[in-house]
């Protein structure tokens, strides 16, 4: 068989948990293979391993036939491996440029100068050649995450790498990025590079790749051919268990006006204007989402509303008091859930335990404290009760946030926001990574949350979500609201136009 | 089961940092053995020197006292994520606030009752090193002034404006009339701490006092507010994200101060016990003791928890008492200090030993595998 | 009037000179995230060792060379413990300067027999007019008073400015110190970058300490440094870690400590000596609360790198 | 007495430690000499900083020391409260004075030395203009500066002065930079009395050629061809005769002042730089002031009201 990869009976053990039992794992030149699994079952970490930044317990593997050892990503690259990370690999304050060629610098006088116009150069040419244009003199930070993942990729690329790893390479981009890459990596694939691909992104699986390889809870379940399967099967497989696809919602007439929005102006952090005069208001017992694509004031919006930015104009009212110039915990305690979209730096304290997480906003109140000192056992009987109810994986309450998966450190934040039971919930790309179980769990909660009648806030950038939750659906786009839909008139089409600052 | 864990836990907790004190004096000896003498005698005389008898441990305590102090202040702000160098600082103006306020007080009020007159010159040594400290917390929260140069030059400030009051404002030609002195007014008696040994005749010639048990309350404090209070919560959650802290309706900037502040009132109140309980005074100086780097040390050997900061201020103060008697026997006191350096660096790279271990392990792999093929 | 102020000028960049070599240090080890506070240490252990070296060799040169290899032997020890070991970097810092304090001490013991200071070696690195140069009027009148450590340091700050920002190394460096997971990704050692950053690291503290000894009194005394490698430290968060920032906040220390010795002859003599002694602190206090404003550290900073963590 | 049988005394020194080139140094040689002469033993305590004082005394008030020398003006309040804790116990201090009658208090008159090396500098200078370095501002300090200034005015009332502090007994870098611009600003002799810091001062010299004037010791072995000459104070004849005091058994409790008068302090010369014009005029006023003819001024009121008489 014509296999660039081949991984065989692959363990590793992390201290407490086998996140790879005994892994076999193989892919063809030239195909798009799906690596397919929850939270936690040990996709990221098999594919470390196939890089060489961990040393698997046991195993071998074989690249193109031949039995390696992949001690360090030089190998790993060495051997035309190139992998684009869960979370970006790129260094904020360097350019486009100089991310690319890092590691591989093109030089003048051996080596004592950077050649920055040849890397310029380099970068242009293979940009051009595959078909994915950046600029190579902005900066990473000023940058939207599309384009970063696409400088990711450029990075493989340019290393000369043709069998490219894709750890969750959709889980932030927008409906046309997600369908730009789609293309770019079929591209690929018919240029004869092999490409892996992690995803939990049924829909994404279905419509990108040639086969699957299910993973659940470090074991392989199957590898299928995706033409020969479905959704449906993949979801069982990837869950052991049926899911439901379909967010069941009845409808509902939404109440009285919980928050309102009028003419909110804000900066961003380099202090150029990001909302410029937004209004829109959520009603009681009704989901409204804010569709756009990632850098069109989601953000400031959210922080505004939150009391961690200033706005500079306007107003914001929940329910109907002016709560604008409130500091963050006045509003917390006014009834306002978040569930904030970039968990490592807002969500969680990752050195803290998840007892101590599951009660942040709420540590000053009682039962968790009366007249300034904790009650710890409380606080510990509190986060197993949660844990028990959202279903995190972990050892116990005792843990550090830091050592749980991704999937699992986003329970725990919306565990505690939902226990909170706040009038108003702004949720944040609430399921960015999780897996299709995880989600189904989430969607849940969020449309039980309207059903009790409070008013949901929900930003994503996933237009699926957006139109199988919201009851109403408001577009952003450069500051400013471009308009509101009902969920019935709302089609994929008429949205993605207004994302990108069409009138529908 | 629960117990059995936790004693499980301690004892993994002090098993490096014993090894490593095991260690430092097994190479200090060779340095020992360098200068010509005798290791087992120059141990004998640190032990000896610190721990022989109630009143050498008394003298052994009166070192650790300012020690506990510093070592709280500096690991209070490092819970906070902030770097407080200036431990050495705030302690400076702790002890001359103190002084101020012991004659302020005793010229307005006249002799007050000791159980008055303590508690407010402590108070006063207190603020002085929250002001101090605040100066820094404020620039930090407010401008986002790094914190260690901050501190650091408040270290220098803090010397020279001491040096200023007490050749002025402070000095015995001014307040009482006679000549020049190179040191302030004393401290009323009744402000003074009460010395050990008159509660307790055993400690002999010590000059241990009271502020001993002031650094343990403090410890125990700084205990129960870092990790029993809501404040304590909020500060341990800007220490480790700000970012997540401010979500959840945390004021970064008023912890960021309030943290400086307590850390500055530990230090300064290192500065109170020690010219309450030992000197009386401040003299003019050209540097600072010391206490505030040292402090640094306790922390970091205390794992900036306040009850490993007890132990490690502990450690310290038998190290430089012992070294009193190690120089009369002739043994050059740096032998005590270069002792203290390798603690320090065993204790920080307590995996220096773990290393060594997982090396033989590995090699005992290593001659597994080959003896099966 | 020009007298006074070319010597003031000259008294600054002298005093700012140990500064330059030590914050210079402090930017490589921490532009690549590793904290150094151990400049105070390494600066002290090079300022002995020059002179040991000058005293046996005569050879002031040689004394600064061995001072560079002494600095980089004992920032192995940081290397070691805080990159091989990941342990604490403050930690370790703090017992590097411990230890160095005592050790020097220990050796001056050993090596002459006594304690506190040597005696000045004969062969030291002093001022001299420079051939030709010492001819232009004020240019000739400043250089007969610099050291060759003066422009040494300036040479260092050119050549650390170019290594830093325009050679693949110091890319490499710059990104081990933001982000050494993406580094790693991309095959740089960043474990050897570190090594290799704290060791240069040394070699100028070392270099710093040797001016302080050989390029200034000539001799050894317990304890010279003084707090120097921490005012360098300062000076290098003050330049925002860039080696020019760097050099400029140092000369700016340099200044305001000229300028406070010069009091009484610039007519401030009737201001208490105290007052004059905190400028130099209280204006870098005011700086960078007003002007500099806000210093961002290398995002990776003191964060020791573990492999295999997320 | 140790356990030899032979008299022991203990000496602390100050935070200078040992190695301070000035009076550590020579009160623990004048112990040196008693250990050779009167077969005593001496032991040596240094003090890390000014809380170790109290510490220090009592620990060798422990070890019942025939005689605990503290060395340095810090002492007194400790002294003070060490001898009332150990009334049986002999105590001598250095620089100060405490009444107590098992405590002998050893000062000197630096200002009469300053006055010699004064009128010395004050001939000597050729460009009219001499310095003053001092370590932290001090009454002991200010003794040193005042004398220094009298026995310039004596000789040469117009010659201008220039006096800086270096607030630091230890900083030696810094002694050299205003050593520098002093010479710079025309001063072609400096005198010193900032312990460390004067190091700094005789490097400079050495560098640029200029004289300086030592103090405490004969600092002329620092740079043979720079140092004019040396005020010394000498700690170590007051240390010997106090441990020759204490070994015939004649210690008092009281207080000595050593002066020009008790060779407590003197100018001295061993690399041979002063001319015969100096030294005659050195010797002078020496005599006026041993004779009471002169009485050297050792505050700044003092040194105001000074009217140097005409010899
Ligand atoms: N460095 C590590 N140390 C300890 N445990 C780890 C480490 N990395 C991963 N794990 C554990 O290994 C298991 C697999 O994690 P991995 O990140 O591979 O999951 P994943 O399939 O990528 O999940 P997700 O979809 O959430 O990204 C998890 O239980 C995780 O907690
Ligand atoms: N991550 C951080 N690390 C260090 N300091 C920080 C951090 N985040 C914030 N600060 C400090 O806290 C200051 C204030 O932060 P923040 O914006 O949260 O408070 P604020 O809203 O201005 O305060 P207040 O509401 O009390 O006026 C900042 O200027 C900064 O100096
Ligand atoms: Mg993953
Ligand atoms: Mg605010």
């Amino acid at each position: 068989m014509n296999y660039v990869v081949e991984m065989k009976n692959i363990t590793k053990v992390f201290p407490g948990v086998v996140a790879n039992d005994n892994v076999n794992f193989s892919v063809k030149k030239g195909e798009i293979h799906v690596l397919l699994g929850e939270n936690g079952a040990g996709k990221t970490t098999l594919m470390n391993i196939l890089y060489g930044l961990y040393e698997p317990t046991s195993g071998e593997i074989y690249i193109k036939g031949e039995k390696v050892e992949i001690k360090n990503p030089n190998i790993a690259i060495e051997k035309g491996i190139g992998m684009v990370h869960q979370h970006f690999m790129l260094v904020e304050p360097f350019t486009v440029a100089e991310n690319i060629i890092l590691g591989t610098e093109p030089s003048l006088y051996g080596g004592l100068k950077l050649d920055n116009e040849k890397a310029v150069e380099e970068v242009n040419r293979i940009s051009n050649e595959y078909g994915l244009a950046v600029d190579p003199n902005v900066k990473i930070e000023d940058i939207s995450v599309g384009m970063q993942q696409r400088v990711e990729i450029l990075k493989a690329l340019y290393r000369g790498a043709d069998i490219l790893i894709l750890d969750e390479p959709t889980a932030v981009l927008t409906p046309q990025e997600i369908e730009e890459l789609g293309v770019i990596l079929r591209n690929l694939a018919n240029q004869g590079k092999s490409i892996i691909l992690i995803t939990h992104k049924l829909k994404e699986v279905m419509a990108m790749s040639d086969r699957v390889t299910v993973i659940r809870r470090g074991k392989i379940i199957n590898t299928l051919n995706t033409k020969d399967t479905s959704g449906e099967e993949l979801a069982e497989l990837m869950v052991g268990r049926k899911v439901n696809l379909v967010v069941q919602k009845e409808k509902r007439e939404a109440g009285k006006s919980v928050l309102e929005v009028k003419d909110l102006h804000a900066l961003d952090n380099r202090g150029v204007p990001a909302l410029k005069g937004i209004s829109f208001e959520v009603k009681a017992g009704e989901i409204f989402a804010l569709a756009g694509v990632d850098g069109n004031g989601q953000t400031e919006l959210i922080e505004v509303i939150t009391g961690l930015r200033n706005a500079i104009k306007g107003k914001v009212l929940l329910e109907g008091e002016d709560i604008t110039r409130l500091k963050t915990r006045k509003i917390i305690e006014k009834g306002v859930g978040h569930i904030p979209e970039d968990r490592l730096k807002r969500g969680l304290i990752l050195n803290h335990t998840i007892a101590e997480n599951m009660i942040l906003g709420d540590h000053h109140k009682e039962p968790f404290s009366k007249n300034g000192i904790m009650n710890y056992d409380i606080i510990h009987e509190h986060a197993k009760k949660l844990i028990e109810e959202f279903d995190v994986r972990t050892p116990s309450e005792e843990v550090n946030a830091k050592s749980l998966s991704g999937g699992n450190q986003q329970k725990v934040i919306i565990a505690r926001e939902l226990n909170r039971d706040p009038v108003l919930l702004i949720a944040a790309q609430p399921t960015r990574g999780l897996d299709v179980g995880a989600i189904e769990f989430v969607h849940k909660r969020l449309v039980e949350q309207r059903n009790r009648g409070k008013a949901v806030l929900l930003v994503s950038l996933e237009l699926d979500e957006v139109m199988a939750l919201a009851d109403r659906i408001g577009v952003i786009y450069d500051g400013k609201l471009v308009g509101i839909l009902s969920a019935e008139e709302a089609t994929e089409k008429k949205l993605g136009i207004m994302m990108a600052g069409g009138k529908a | 089961m629960e117990r059995d864990s936790k004693l499980k836990t301690f004892v993994e907790n002090i098993k490096f940092p014993l090894l490593a004190i095991l260690l430092s004096f097994l190479i200090g000896a060779l340095f020992i053995i360098w200068t010509g003498n005798n290791p087992l005698v120059a141990y004998g005389a640190l032990l000896s020197g610190s721990l022989g008898g109630l009143d050498r441990f008394g003298q052994t305590l009166l070192k650790t006292t300012p020690l506990i102090f510093t070592g709280l202040a500096v690991s209070f702000a490092f819970r906070c994520g902030l770097f407080n160098i200036g431990a050495e600082g705030q302690y400076v103006i702790g002890a001359l606030t103190t002084v101020a306020a012991g004659y302020i007080f005793n010229s307005i009020f006249g002799d007050l009752p000791r159980f008055i007159f303590i508690p407010l010159v402590m108070l006063a040594g207190a603020l002085g090193g929250a002001l101090w400290a605040a100066i820094a917390g404020f620039l930090k929260s407010k401008l986002g002034v790094h914190e260690v140069i901050t501190t650091i030059m408040l270290n220098y400030t803090s010397i020279h404006v001491s040096n200023f009051f007490v050749r002025t404002a402070l000095n015995p030609s001014t307040l009482e009339g006679t000549t020049q002195k190179a040191y302030t007014v004393l401290l009323p008696e009744s402000a003074r701490l009460t010395q050990l040994k008159e509660i307790i005749p055993w400690f002999g010639y010590s000059s241990v006092h009271t502020g001993i048990f002031i650094a343990i309350i403090c410890a125990i404090i700084a205990y129960f507010i870092l990790f029993k209070t809501t404040l304590g919560y909020e500060i341990r959650s800007v220490g480790q994200n700000s970012h997540a802290a401010e979500y959840g309706g945390i004021s970064v900037s008023k912890n960021l101060v309030l943290a400086m502040i307590i850390s500055g009132m530990f230090a300064g109140l290192a500065g109170a016990t020690q010219v309450a309980g030992l000197n009386y005074k401040v003299d003019m100086a050209p540097i600072s003791p010391g206490y505030g780097f040292t402090g640094i040390a306790v922390a970091l050997v205390g794992k900036n928890h306040p009850l490993g900061v007890l132990a490690s201020a502990l450690l310290f103060g038998i190290l430089s008492n012992g070294a009193r008697r190690m120089q009369i026997e002739g043994i050059p006191k740096e032998v005590v200090g270069i002792i203290q350096g390798i603690i320090i660096i065993f204790i920080a790279g307590e995996r220096i030993i773990k290393f060594v271990s997982e090396i033989r392990e590995r090699r005992n792999r290593k001659c597994n595998v080959e003896g099966v093929n | 009037m020009l007298s006074i102020i070319i010597a003031v000028v000259a008294s600054a960049l002298r005093l700012a000179t140990p500064l330059i070599f030590a914050s210079l240090g402090g930017v490589f080890s921490e532009r690549s995230g590793v904290v150094n506070i151990a400049l105070e240490g390494i600066m002290i252990n090079g300022a002995f060792f020059s002179i040991l070296t000058t005293e046996f060799t005569d050879s002031p040169w040689l004394g600064v060379l061995v001072a560079a290899i002494v600095g980089i032997l004992t920032s192995l020890i940081l290397a070691f413990l805080a990159v091989h070991l990941k342990a604490d970097q403050v930690v370790t810092g703090v017992a590097i300067n411990l230890l160095s304090a005592s050790f020097t001490a220990f050796l001056l013991e050993i090596v002459w027999h006594r304690s506190g200071q040597t005696d000045p070696v004969e062969n030291a690195i002093r001022a001299k007019p420079l051939p030709l140069i010492n001819k232009i009027p004020i240019i000739g009148d400043l250089t007969s008073q610099l050291t060759p450590f003066v422009y040494l340091a300036i040479l260092a700050v050119i050549v650390s400015y170019y290594v830093l920002y325009k050679t693949p190394f110091g890319l490499r460096v710059r990104a081990v110190g933001e982000h050494p997971r993406a580094a790693d990704t991309v095959g740089i050692n960043v474990y050897k970058i570190r090594y290799i950053c704290v060791m240069i690291s040394g070699a100028l503290a070392g270099i710093a300490g040797s001016a302080l000894s050989l390029g200034a009194i000539s001799l050894f005394r317990e304890g010279m440094t003084a707090g120097k490698g921490f005012i360098a430290l300062a000076a290098m968060i003050f330049g925002k870690w860039h080696p020019v920032g760097a050099f400029l906040a140092c000369l700016f220390f340099g200044f305001t400590e000229a300028i406070q010795i010069q009091a009484s002859t610039l007519g401030l003599g009737f201001i208490p000596s105290e007052f004059l002694q905190i400028i130099p602190y209280v204006a870098t206090i005011l700086a960078l609360a007003g002007v500099v404003g806000r210093a961002v550290a290398p995002a990776a900073d003191g964060v020791p790198y573990e492999k295999g963590e997320r | 007495t140790s356990k030899t049988g032979k008299v022991t005394i203990g000496m602390i020194t100050d935070t200078g430690g040992l190695g301070d080139q000035s009076f550590n140094d020579s009160a623990w040689e004048g112990l040196g000499r008693a250990e050779k002469e009167l077969g005593i033993e001496r032991k040596v305590l240094e003090s890390e900083s000014a809380d170790d004082y109290l510490p220090n005394l009592t620990s060798f008030a422990e070890e019942k020391m025939d005689l605990i020398i503290g060395v340095g003006y810090l002492f007194d309040k400790s002294m003070e409260t060490a001898s009332k804790q150990f009334p049986d116990q002999k105590f001598a201090i250095i620089d100060a004075v405490v009444n107590a009658p098992n405590v002998a208090s050893l000062t000197f008159k630096e200002e009469e030395g300053s006055f010699l090396v004064g009128v010395i500098a004050g001939l000597a200078t050729k460009t009219n203009k001499i310095g003053f370095i001092g370590g932290m501002k001090s009454p002991l300090i200010q003794k040193f500066e005042y004398g220094f200034r009298a026995g310039i005015k004596a000789v040469n009332p117009n010659a201008e002065v220039f006096v800086n502090y270096a607030d630091s007994f230890e900083d030696a870098a810094k002694g050299k930079e205003i050593a520098l611009v002093q010479h710079e600003k025309g001063a072609d002799i400096i005198y010193h009395a900032a312990g460390g810091v004067g190091v700094g001062l005789i490097e400079a010299a050495k560098e640029k050629g200029f004289w300086a004037i030592g103090v405490d010791k004969d600092q002329s072995a620092l740079a043979p061809k720079n140092v004019l000459c040396s005020m010394i104070k000498r700690a170590d004849n007051a240390t010997y005769y106090v441990a020759k005091a204490i070994k015939e058994g004649k210690f008092e409790g009281k207080v000595y002042t050593y002066g020009l008068k008790e060779e407590g302090v003197d100018y001295s010369d061993k690399a041979g730089n002063l001319t015969k014009e100096l030294k005659d005029a050195a010797e002078k006023y020496k005599k006026a002031i041993i004779e009471g003819k002169i009485v050297v001024p050792k505050t700044k009121e003092e040194f105001e009201k000074f009217e140097a008489p005409k010899l």
